[in-house]
């Protein structure tokens, strides 16, 4: 039995906060997810706001100043076209944000949608649905990213639509196993005692409660989208040049390293604390919404 | 300077699948060379203009990294995917180009035409032995020949012959001698003979050749496979003297970062058929272990519009394309100064034939050529990839000149791998190059003749046609040099491929090498050696 | 060790615990003194929140993640067990004091044979193997294990839970200990299995002259159990003495409360107890005979796939009656109620409503008209989950008003308010979350709910069983004033007769989904019965019966009821008492295989 | 026991042959004629219909498939239009070179992160558990390219004691290929480590904070005896699965790191394919990959039968 106090109702401090308010406050006590989403919040402001941190354009091939080592006028040097390191790190987010985010809200969205309604539906749906899932699930998706990028091209639309195709299934599979663990919860059985459909019941019942886990999922999912779509643009089915990339970047400098450190290792930095700022989101926000992250696994 | 010459290269080779997406990138070459001193805050270290010269050691083994022509690729110098670092090792030709361009004896001792140009001799060089023994005889020449022009072949080689000449005029009068009868007249058919897929195999041999590799060259066969690796051994009896070496071991790699790597690492002593950007050529020429030799000239760039593909189509769009781009910026983003101007004209500057011509950069011209079209404020896709290190830098300096001229250029990155098979030839607008080292008439002939396989713009102009049909068939050297400077002139006007520069290839080479010697297509590898 | 026996073994003073919980300490043992002589039992009594588990876990010298103590020391022979070092704490462990927990299905490692659970018990006696597999067996023997050859091999989700606690004891014995703590032994266990296992400790606490310290919520238990008791509210101690003088003449108010929250068999109507802890039954007044029925079943049978769960079940229940129906898990109760509410469909016989509004009911609720299907509500067992803990309190009750009634936001909102106030909660509690709640408060918000369809039955699932004593004697009061006010017809399932005894006007009693007796709450639990329902009246621990030290009270051996009638099935008492015939086998009436 | 296996088998064939049927009716709706692509811009109708016909392409598509998969039952997925030899003999030795280096990934990430794991998990929120979660947040962060470029530069090109990329072709005998194994095991444990470790860290902590693990400690224990014995085999249950998975990764996503490696594994094969469009050697990618994904399931699924004895005796819950 529980002894402790924890969940006790007469904690004051519990009972008077609004919800918004408390679990705001549990999120700046949780460590964890503070700096996380710091970090991304970090990112997103200087994608937003390159312009007016840099006067430089991150595009202009500039020959005169190839491959300066960092200086007062470049204080992260220049690349080989002679484009300042700095401003195209800043400018880099950009790319990588914006196409890593859309595609990973598309494809979280069509995740949660499905998945929560195969583990209502349950029955033969459900097991046809998580079959054909499990199948596609067996197939790399880095061959399925390829094979699409190659037969559509390498847009950032095809790349989002290609994320999306791959990363779905997986989702649902997260979301699906959240969703059953809430479906047999005595709230949503007297929900349908009264008979209610299973629209309202999934937007009113269910999803409010797995809410927490969509956004970990969210925020995990992202952090991998970001290294797929930085090893896509490596492979060169990125972005195209001059977009300032940071796995473009990577990848043009790549070979010069040892001369020109700075224009490989800025954008390898900048990926690098997007991806941990968002998986110290993810961890923050389960281990303060106690999310079981075992299904997690693909 | 020195200028290459030589005979053909790439496209013949469209469909393997090099290199290397992840690699390389765009990067220009920079400047170390002459007149670009940078004062930035990391000097580099410069960059060698030519190989390391000197006595070798007797004997030891050079590794080669190169790029596979496919997985399929094979020894057979006739086929389009024949594997090209192998041919020069194993095989000879019957005549072959010298650094200044001229055609020189290789098998054949000499040669000579009627007066027409229509019948040619050639004394064969007698002694010669193939590895397996066998005598080098007339037969042998006259059998190659025959095969390139066999349709079922296939040969590239054999788009060249087959309007010249028939199999039913090869003959062998004797042994030592080769009689050829051309359909139609022609006073360069020797120079022809120079290209890499005319090298010589034993009579008969057409079905083993490509897995036996039996020539008269240096080296004999040991060890091939496919997109792989392989070794050839020197050979002792070749014609010439036993090679310096005592062995080659080629590794292919896809991967222009890959075969860098495999270089600083020491792990193989030279890379084949890859430029370096100037970056990584800096990174090289810094390293303890390797270094960088330059090929100077060796290859064009060009930016070829498809003549068949809306907007280019129309010639004033073509004029003002080539109006409106600023080649100077293309050179010094791309190259970093280590190549000289193109004036849209592929012939190398200071070859035979060579005609020279500028154009003027004139953004104002080109947007009154455009408004003329109706393609004001034209929009164009200009196709890029690592294939080449240079490409997309070149790609992008040309985006931003052209944009003077109110053109909007957006450069789309495609994959290495099959940018010959799937951009070149079928993009309006795409980035590529060509090795130089072959002879004018080859040349114009296969890149800009109506119909010819390699006619990447696909262009067609009757009155440029006629002017090469004219001047093959001229004996007299000046007229002949005149009419094939009136058909570049024509190209360079009227034609689709924008060609802004020439550039020196920076070859990545193991600091051990010695009498590294490579132009054109002509590799010298009898006296290549290993510091003693 | 000092072991002289005028000193107490286990001697703890002035225990306080604390827990950090985000930068501030919060107390949950507050200055807990007390003393158990060797050979003796104490009780520690208490509600959830008392602190009354980390008490005994301290005699392990053992504190939960994050706690600590702030003060006082903890003794056992006159050793401090938290100045101990990490040996010192090992020794104590394995051959001084030996816990058994509350639920061994949790508490057995799922991943090893249990036979080699109890040897890993007796590693530190350095015994031979051979004499370590000896041992096994005489434990298991002890215990009770049947078979135990065959048992032991076992890994623990192949034993009943009666087994694993079983296995659990005999853990705890095979370390040889001299103080055994019982936290909660029996609470996750049905009465039947329950009673087996008090024997059992019982038995052999004597024959091994051990030392126990007891840990319970269960009054009962403690009286069959305890020589003394300790009574804990809040981190601190308010009561202590001799057990039976706590529990027939308590002193505190709080004991008081406790003890008269206690529902016992021997009252004949439902206990209203008032703060101060004075208990009035009040007597029930029977349901005329010929008051209408509510709802009527026909032989029904209920299937889970392949397996029947209800199996020909004829009952009927009255306008404003309660009819209990009472069995161990797995008798198909529950699935019966859910399937009158609509949760799972029947597979044969009829189910109907009767009354101002009429249906049947043998539909899944999705399947039945709105009005039938608002007339038929069901309250959860367990509050925790029968609420959504992200919606508030006035949405839970609102949506049913704005679904069966159709009413407007704001007269739901009126309506709501007006509801959470019949079911005597603060209405201002309506913007609170689930979680803010306390579990009894929770279970009269799902009640609210469950009226906002204006219901004509109400089914209510062991609502009781997941509170405290002091909330359960609440809740039961607010149902029996529902039922008096809207003449609503409960159907009452429960485990725990005492309480059916107070709520139900008549009882059903259901084994393997058969209905085995049947009959008005008098009759029942005057007799003749069922030897099953013998059994499970049997095991019912009263706090006022004093037991005997000594083996357990023989259970009174199943009356033949006097032969009525020729029906091949039923025995018939009259009065509508039934009691199905059986076959005189030991079997009936053994559950804990 | 033996049921539930039987079960999980047909149920992995399954799921392999819905993977078949998907990729194959994918292939199919790839643009452009197989035909074409193969023979280029240049082609006459005449060749392309002879290859059509060689290559089967008149025939329905069902069909197709069927024949296509009763081949691939035998180990024959057909005839790679663009080599021209049987897919079989490209794809099986550079399955094998991957499988080297997954095989050897595995071992070195297992070991390492199931220790690193559980020293996290039972040193919470001490300095160990803060050192390796930091250092797993950073494996975690540095994509395996980068990762695999820097080890170049380090172990190869800096200090010269490791091939910077393989110059052997695929069908190298196993030894010439194990020195080049290195660098991409140590880029690839990197990654999979910090992944096991983080499961394996939560999953521990989970454990050791359950009832039977409490139990045993208080049983006065020694700590290795309740973590090995008590705490591991459950501990253990979660990480299985994200064994498996990354296992699966290993054969179909290590692409990348074979790329910069220059190694001839079933990634490098894949890249070059996907490329030169070579569809027949794709799809036999595909469907070995589904196939290894399946295996490293199905062996998790049996793995965890072996840990959790619920699982063995049919799940039957009495309690």
């Amino acid at each position: 039995m529980s002894e402790s106090n924890r969940n006790s109702p007469s904690t004051p401090n519990r009972a008077t906060a609004h919800p918004a308010g408390r679990s705001m406050r549990a999120l700046l006590r949780s460590r964890t997810a503070c700096v996380g989403l710091g970090l991304v919040l970090l990112h997103l402001a200087v994608a937003a706001l390159a312009p007016l941190l840099t006067s430089a354009s991150p595009t202009a091939n500039v020959p005169d100043d190839a491959l300066l080592g960092p200086g007062s006028d470049h204080w992260l040097g220049t690349d080989a076209l002679g484009r300042d390191v700095l401003t195209r790190v800043l400018y880099g987010g950009q790319y990588a944000l914006a196409v890593s985010f859309a595609a990973t809200a598309c494809a979280v969205a069509l995740g949660t949608v499905l998945g929560c309604a195969t583990a209502l539906k349950g029955g033969r749906t459900d097991g046809a649905l998580m079959r054909v899932l499990d199948a596609v699930l067996a197939i790399p998706p880095i061959l399925a990213l390829l094979v699409v990028v190659t037969v559509l091209g390498a847009g950032p639309l095809v790349i989002v639509l290609a994320v999306t195709l791959v990363y779905t299934p997986q989702v649902v599979r997260v979301v699906r196993a959240a969703a059953l663990g809430v479906a047999p919860l005595d709230y949503v059985t007297a929900a349908r005692a009264r008979g209610e459909r299973t629209l309202p019941i999934l937007l009113r019942e269910v999803l409010p409660n797995i809410v927490h886990v969509v956004a970990v999922e969210f925020a995990m999912r992202a952090s991998w989208v970001v290294l797929l779509i930085s090893s896509l643009s490596f492979l060169g089915f990125g972005a195209d040049p001059p977009t300032p990339d940071w796995g473009l970047m990577i990848s043009e400098n790549r070979t010069a390293m040892v001369v020109l450190p700075w224009a490989t290792l800025a954008p390898i930095i900048a990926l690098a604390t997007l991806v941990v700022g968002l998986n110290l989101s993810a961890d923050g926000l389960s281990r303060l919404w106690n999310v079981d992250r075992s299904e997690e696994a693909s | 300077m020195p200028r290459s010459p030589g005979d053909e290269r790439v496209p013949p080779r469209i469909r393997r699948r090099t290199a290397l997406l992840g690699g390389a990138a765009a990067v220009g070459a920079a400047g170390l060379a002459t007149g670009c001193s940078r004062t930035g805050a990391e000097a580099a270290p410069s960059i060698p203009e030519g190989a390391a010269t000197g006595t070798p050691a007797d004997g030891g083994v050079l590794r080669i990294a190169r790029p596979p022509a496919s997985q399929a690729e094979t020894l057979d110098p006739a086929d389009s995917l024949s594997a090209y670092e192998y041919l020069g090792a194993l095989y000879n030709r019957l005549v072959r180009m010298d650094d200044d361009g001229e055609t020189v004896p290789d098998l054949a001792a000499e040669w000579e035409s009627d007066d027409e140009g229509t019948i040619w001799t050639f004394r064969l060089r007698e002694g010669v032995d193939f590895h397996d023994g066998t005598r080098f005889t007339s037969a042998d020449a006259a059998y190659t020949l025959r095969r390139l022009l066999d349709p079922d072949l296939a040969s590239p080689q054999a788009t060249v012959l087959t309007p010249l000449l028939s199999s039913e005029g090869v003959h062998t009068p004797e042994p030592g001698v080769l009689q050829v009868e051309l359909d139609t007249p022609n006073f360069e058919f020797p120079a022809l003979l120079t290209n890499y897929h005319c090298y010589v195999v034993p009579d008969g041999s057409g079905d083993s050749i490509g897995e036996s590799g039996i020539g008269t060259g240096p080296f004999r066969l040991e060890e091939f496979s496919p997109g792989g690796r392989g070794r050839v051994v020197a050979h002792d009896d070749h014609w010439e003297g036993r090679p310096v070496l005592d062995a080659i071991e080629m590794f292919a790699m896809t991967d222009i970062q890959a075969r860098t790597n495999a270089l600083l690492a020491g792990q193989v002593d030279l890379l084949s058929q890859t430029n370096l950007d100037f970056a990584t050529a800096r990174v090289v020429a810094a390293s303890d272990r390797a270094t960088i030799a330059r090929s100077v000239n060796a290859q064009w760039y060009v930016l070829p519009m498809l003549t068949t593909a809306e907007p280019f189509t129309d010639v004033r769009v073509r004029r003002a394309m080539k109006a409106a781009y600023d080649p100077v910026h293309l050179l010094d983003v791309a190259l970093q100064g280590t190549g000289v101007l193109g004036e849209d004209n592929p012939v190398p500057p200071d070859t035979p034939y060579w005609a020279e011509h500028t154009i003027e950069r004139d953004p104002d011209r080109a947007r009154a050529l455009l408004s003329e079209a109706g393609r004001d404020g034209l929009q164009v896709d200009l196709y890029t990839s690592t294939y080449d290190p240079v490409f997309t830098p070149m790609a992008l300096a040309f985006r931003d000149s052209v944009a003077d001229a109110g053109i909007d250029v957006r450069v789309r990155n495609a994959s290495a791998d099959s940018y010959y098979t799937q951009i070149w030839m079928q993009r309006p607008l795409m980035a590529t190059y060509w090795y130089t080292g072959r002879p004018a008439d080859q040349l114009l002939n296969q890149v800009f003749r109506s119909g010819s396989s390699y006619n990447e713009t696909a262009w067609s102009a009757p009155d440029f046609d006629d002017l090469l049909d004219a001047a093959r068939s001229t004996a007299d050297e000046d007229r002949r040099r005149r009419l094939y400077q009136d058909a570049q002139r024509l190209v360079a006007e009227e034609g689709g491929a924008m060609t802004p520069m020439f550039a020196d290839r920076l070859v990545g080479l193991s600091r051990e090498v010695l009498n590294y010697h490579e132009s054109g297509f002509e590799f010298d590898y009898l006296n290549i050696g290993l510091r003693p | 060790m000092n072991t002289e026996s005028t000193d107490p073994l286990v001697r703890v003073e002035n225990l306080s615990v604390a827990y950090t919980s985000e930068g501030t300490d919060v107390p949950v043992v507050r200055g807990v003194s007390f003393e158990v002589a060797a050979g003796r039992t104490l009780a520690v009594v208490g509600e959830s929140g008392s602190g009354k588990s980390t008490v005994a876990a301290t005699l392990l010298a053992h504190l939960r993640h994050g706690s600590r103590i702030t003060s006082g020391r903890v003794e056992l022979a006159g050793e401090d067990l938290f100045g101990l070092d990490r040996a010192g704490v090992r020794r104590l462990r394995a051959h001084d004091v030996a816990l058994v927990g509350q639920n061994a299905g949790h508490s057995l490692t799922p991943s090893m044979r249990v036979g080699a659970q109890i040897e890993e018990s007796l590693l530190p006696q350095r015994l031979s193997r051979r004499e370590r597999r000896a041992r096994v067996l005489s434990l298991a023997g002890k215990v009770g294990l049947p078979e135990p050859e065959r048992l032991l091999r076992r890994h623990p989700h192949q034993l009943s839970g009666g087994q694993q606690q079983r296995v659990a004891i005999a853990m705890a014995l095979a370390a040889r200990p001299r103080l055994l703590v019982l936290d909660e032994p029996t609470t996750s266990m049905d009465v039947v299995t329950q009673a087996r296992i008090l024997d059992l400790v019982a038995d052999l606490s004597r024959e091994l002259g051990l030392t126990s310290i007891l840990v319970s919520h269960d009054l009962g238990v403690v009286s069959r159990m305890a020589d003394e008791a300790l009574v804990m509210r809040e981190g601190a101690v308010v009561e202590q003495g001799r057990a039976q003088q706590v529990l027939t003449a308590p002193e505190h108010p709080y004991t008081r409360l406790l003890l008269a929250s206690v529902p016992r068999l021997e009252d004949r109507g439902l206990a209203e107890v008032d703060q101060d802890g004075t208990r009035t039954v009040r007597p029930r007044t029977p349901v005329p005979a010929d008051t209408p029925d509510a709802v009527s079943l026909q032989d029904v049978t209920v299937d889970h796939g392949s397996t029947r769960a209800v199996d020909g079940v004829t009952l009927r229940l009255r306008r404003g009656e309660v009819l209990a129906l009472v069995g161990e898990s797995g008798s198909g109760k529950s699935t019966l109620a859910w399937s009158l509410a609509g949760l799972h469909a029947s597979s044969g016989g009829h189910m109907l409503l009767h009354g101002p509004t009429e249906g049947d009911l043998a539909a899944t609720a999705r399947r039945r008209p709105l009005d039938v299907r608002r007339r038929v509500q069901l309250v959860f067992q367990n509050a925790d989950t029968s609420l959504n803990p992200r919606r508030i309190v006035r949405e839970a009750v609102r949506r049913p008003l704005r679904f069966f009634g159709g009413r407007s936001r704001r007269e739901a909102d009126r309506d709501a308010r007006t509801l959470l106030s019949d079911v005597a909660l603060d209405p201002d509690l309506s913007g609170r979350l689930p979680g803010q709640l306390s579990g009894g408060q929770r279970q009269r918000v799902g009640i609210a709910r469950a009226l906002a369809g204006d219901p004509q039955v109400v089914v209510a699932d062991e609502v009781t069983t997941a509170l405290d004593v002091s909330v359960q004697a609440s809740v039961l009061a607010l149902l029996e004033r529902l039922r008096e006010e809207r003449d609503l017809a409960f159907v009452f399932i429960s485990h725990d007769l005492a309480v059916v005894r107070g709520i139900a006007d008549r009882v059903a009693v259901l084994r393997h989904g058969r209905v085995v007796e049947e009959g008005p709450v008098e009759a029942v639990f005057s007799g003749p019965n069922h030897p099953y329902t013998r059994s499970l009246i049997d095991a019912v621990l009263d706090p006022s019966d004093t037991y005997a030290p000594g083996p357990a009270p023989s259970h009174r051996p199943p009356e033949p009821p006097p032969d009525t009638g020729d029906d091949p099935t039923w025995h018939d008492l009259g009065g509508g008492h039934r009691i199905r015939r059986w076959e005189e086998t030991g079997a009936e009436a053994s559950p804990d295989t | 026991m033996l049921l539930y296996t039987c079960r999980r088998l047909v149920s992995a064939v399954l799921t392999v042959f819905l993977s078949a049927v998907l990729v194959f009716a994918a292939v199919q709706l790839l643009p452009g004629d197989v035909a074409t692509q193969v023979l280029g811009q240049d082609a006459t109708p005449e060749a392309v219909a002879a290859l059509r016909d060689q290559m089967d392409l008149n025939r329905p598509a069902a069909v197709r498939f069927l024949d296509w998969i009763a081949g691939a039952v035998r180990g024959d997925f057909g005839i790679s239009p663009v080599s021209g030899e049987p897919v079989a003999d490209l794809l099986w030795p550079h399955l094998r070179n991957t499988m080297l280096i997954a095989v050897s990934t595995v071992a070195v990430a297992v070991t390492s992160s199931v220790v690193l794991g559980v020293v996290a998990g039972l040193y919470r929120d001490r300095w160990p558990d803060t050192l390796i979660s930091a250092l797993t947040l950073i494996g975690m962060s540095i994509p395996e390219f980068v990762m695999a470029t820097l080890l170049v530069l380090l172990l190869s090109i800096t200090v010269p004691v490791l091939p910077a990329v393989v110059l052997d072709e695929a069908t190298a005998p196993v030894a010439d290929l194990l020195p080049a194994v290195v660098l991409p095991t140590i880029a690839l444990s990197v990654v999979m480590t910090a992944y096991i470790v983080r499961m394996t860290r939560t999953s521990v902590i989970d454990v050791m904070a359950s009832e039977f693990v409490t139990t045993a400690r208080l049983k006065g224990l020694s700590t290795p005896r309740v973590v090995v014995r008590h705490a591991l085999p459950s501990a253990l249950l979660p990480t299985l699965n994200v064994i498996a998975m990354n296992v699966a990764w290993l054969v179909g996503g290590v692409a990348v790191v074979e790329n910069v490696f220059n190694y001839p594994g079933i990634g490098q094969l894949m890249l070059e394919s996907v490329h030169n469009r070579d569809l027949p050697v794709l799809q036999a990618i595909a469907v070995i990959s589904a196939l290894v994904y399946v295996l490293c399931n199905l062996a998790a699924d049996l793995g965890a039968m072996a840990l959790n004895p619920r699982l063995r005796t049919g799940g039957g819950s009495r309690r």
